[in-house]
């Protein structure tokens, strides 16, 4: 009857890129305000981009959030971690546009 | 918008059916507002229904009866026209009272 | 005297009475012998059974005694509430010579929701909407004849009417 | 470093799973095929639910459910912010204008024709922005699009527009299906880091229970517009329940009234049309 499919199943494949990429945070040694200054404006940046495509998502912000909390409190390591999440996540709020932009003819009803 | 008391009260000639909603918080004392303050308990305590002189239905509430409280009864008696006076009373002493026609 | 609260629209009328009482006794403690227009003649508030934990303490303060289940008591609750901030319950009986009925919530942190006082010539039915913290017994108490009598159901509550 | 990053990483991939699709070839836009589709997907879907039973959202499509709010509309908790809207709607101005004085037929039984395109403009006139945009015209401030004043006043407009069908209409303007095609786009596209659309809600799930809520189905879902819900404790408009769909998802909300916004509800109520106006409702 409808075209419709669900598609929730996590991609392997793909989701083991992502933890890969995460696993480069964790071999740092410890962190100084210089590498989360740089990495919190990395992540600003692509979050700034993702609202240029109307598609920020709400955990983006709240990683932010909590890398800045972090910092001010002087724990850099955490606050470094926080902002690679922040802009992982914001990359995939990107990537999700990004296919998106065709994608969403699989779900419509005709 | 005067009054905080709705009422629809209808006499079928032998009994008459009364639905009211009341404009009321009726916070419970157990919700934390947006800043994780504790909302202080606010609500109807005593709810009067008064026909001909003598109270036809009293109602006692805690903080469990649901915001904009609705209660529904029935008593013998009343005709359309009648009066029926709605009085209530909360835990910090504000009241609203209101004189409804029977239909 | 005035008092204001932000949380109610101003165009609210707001008839303050026993305003002396108020200034007197503190916000919230104004006992109802000093508002007896708003009291049955034969019956007060009852605060004490409002301040019970659980539904058989408010049941004993309420009323001194325990009750019967019985199926002349008709208890009308949905399986699943769809929401606990408002779940309509009602009930009706053939009891005869019913004096009052009262509601309760068994896990709700005072189990004690309403009580109403039913003078003769009143049908004993009542439909009102109350607030359930989570899934419990809705305990419904008839008091009729000078006895008691009780009906119960539960109620699933999915989404608390504690959380505001 | 917390097991809690890694599962957040690990539901970030879930965006990457729509690659794995192939698109279909891109078509012109056909309104009226769509909403007879549209249509004829949810009376196939849920053939017990009469069809203008369907917007009564989740109450159509269960029983229990059902009753709670029969019981609920004896004396419906949307009656105050109704009365509000009344009063409000009829009070003038400072300048002695009213806001019937905005609209056809004096405001009254016209809820069914909003959203509308104006081809002057060339965009999506939504009864909420017209009704802000009356406010200002008059030299009153405008109203928040998610408050309790935007609430009353469309409750009382669709309250005197009740039973009306939907009656949405898309001009001879290639601007027009442009944004019909927009509003169609963002129904579907998936967005915030659950990865859903609102259609994998609306359309895929209706009458099932996410979390507690039981979904309503997107055939008349604004059709009973505004809403009290007992979850609010209170009132909500369009607006609101679009901007609040967007965080439950996990993205970030655009601002009410946003060109996507309004041009989603215009695809969501022209794909409707026939369906009769129901508001103001309740909900869970």
């Amino acid at each position: 009857m409808s075209r419709i499919r669900l598609n929730m199943r996590i991609s392997i494949p793909s989701l083991a890129f992502v933890l890969a990429i995460a696993g480069g945070t964790f071999a740092l040694a410890a962190s100084s305000e210089t590498d989360f200054k740089a990495a919190y404006a990395a992540a600003e940046a692509t979050n700034r981009e993702a609202g240029r495509l109307r598609n920020q998502w709400t955990v983006t912000e709240e990683a932010l959030a909590d890398a800045k909390k972090a910092a001010d409190k002087g724990d850099f390591d955490h606050a470094v971690a926080a902002a690679k999440e922040a802009e992982a996540l914001a990359k995939a709020s990107i990537f999700q546009a990004a296919s998106e932009k065709e994608a969403w003819k699989n779900l419509e009803i005709r | 918008m005067a009054s905080t008391i709705r009422v629809r009260a209808t006499s079928t000639g032998e009994v008459t059916e009364v639905q009211v909603l009341i404009q009321h918080p009726m916070d419970s004392g157990f919700v934390k507002d947006a800043k994780g303050e504790t909302i202080p308990p606010h609500f109807i305590r005593e709810l009067t229904f008064e026909h001909d002189g003598r109270n036809v239905f009293v109602a006692d509430w805690g903080a469990a009866v649901s915001k904009d409280p609705y209660v529904k009864f029935s008593f013998k008696g009343g005709n359309k026209g009648d009066d029926l006076k709605i009085s209530w009373i909360d835990n910090k002493g504000e009241t609203d009272t209101t004189t409804a026609k029977i239909q | 005297m005035t008092i204001t609260h932000s949380d109610f629209p101003a165009t609210r009328r707001l008839i303050l009475i026993g305003a002396g009482a108020i200034a007197l006794t503190g916000l919230g403690i104004m006992s109802v012998g000093m508002a007896p227009a708003l009291a049955a003649a034969n019956d007060t508030y009852p605060e004490d059974a409002f301040k019970q934990k659980g539904a058989a303490d408010a049941i004993k303060s309420l009323y001194g005694r325990t009750a019967e289940p019985s199926d002349k008591v008709k208890l009308d609750a949905p399986e699943i509430a769809e929401n606990g901030a408002v779940v309509p319950i009602s009930v009706s009986t053939t009891l005869a010579d019913v004096t009052s009925i009262a509601f309760l919530a068994s896990e709700n942190p005072n189990a004690l929701a309403a009580v109403y006082r039913i003078p003769p010539g009143t049908l004993p039915n009542v439909a009102n909407r109350l607030k359930m913290a989570k899934t419990c017994d809705v305990i419904v108490i008839v008091e009729a004849g000078g006895k008691l009598y009780s009906a119960t159901k539960e109620v699933k509550v999915t989404v608390g009417g504690c959380g505001g | 470093m917390s097991s809690r990053y890694l599962i957040r990483l690990a539901s970030a991939a879930l965006a990457l799973v729509a690659l794995t699709l192939a698109a279909p070839a891109a078509d012109m836009p056909d309104p009226a095929a769509d909403a007879k589709a549209f249509r004829n997907f949810f009376v196939t879907k849920f053939p017990k639910v009469k069809l203008e039973d369907f917007v009564n959202g989740p109450y159509s499509m269960n029983e229990d459910m059902r009753r709670q709010w029969e019981e609920k509309e004896q004396f419906p908790p949307y009656e105050f912010s109704l009365d509000m809207g009344k009063e409000m709607f009829a009070k003038p101005f400072r300048n002695g204008k009213t806001y019937a004085d905005c609209f056809p037929n004096q405001g009254i039984g016209i809820r069914q024709d909003y959203p509308y395109f104006d081809t002057k403009e060339g965009k999506v006139i939504t009864l909420e922005l017209a009704l802000n945009r009356c406010r200002e015209a008059n030299g009153e401030p405008a109203f928040s699009y998610v408050k309790d004043e935007m609430a009353a006043l469309t409750a009382y407009m669709a309250f005197t527009s009740r039973g009306r069908p939907f009656d949405i209409k898309i001009p001879d303007d290639p601007r027009a299906l442009e944004a019909y095609q927009n509003g169609k786009r963002y129904f579907y596209t998936r967005r915030g880091q659950l990865n859903f659309s609102c259609a994998t809600c609306h359309v895929q799930n209706p009458g099932e229970r996410m979390r507690a809520e039981i979904l309503a189905p997107a055939l008349g879902i604004l059709n009973a517009m505004p809403i009290y819900r007992s979850e609010w404790g209170g009132m909500g408009t369009i607006s609101r329940r679009f901007t609040t769909c967007n965080s439950q998802i996990r993205g970030v909300p655009l601002e009410p009234q946003a060109e996507e916004y309004r041009d989603l509800e215009y695809y969501l109520s022209y794909v409707s049309n026939g369906l009769p106006i129901a508001g103001p409702g309740s909900r869970p």
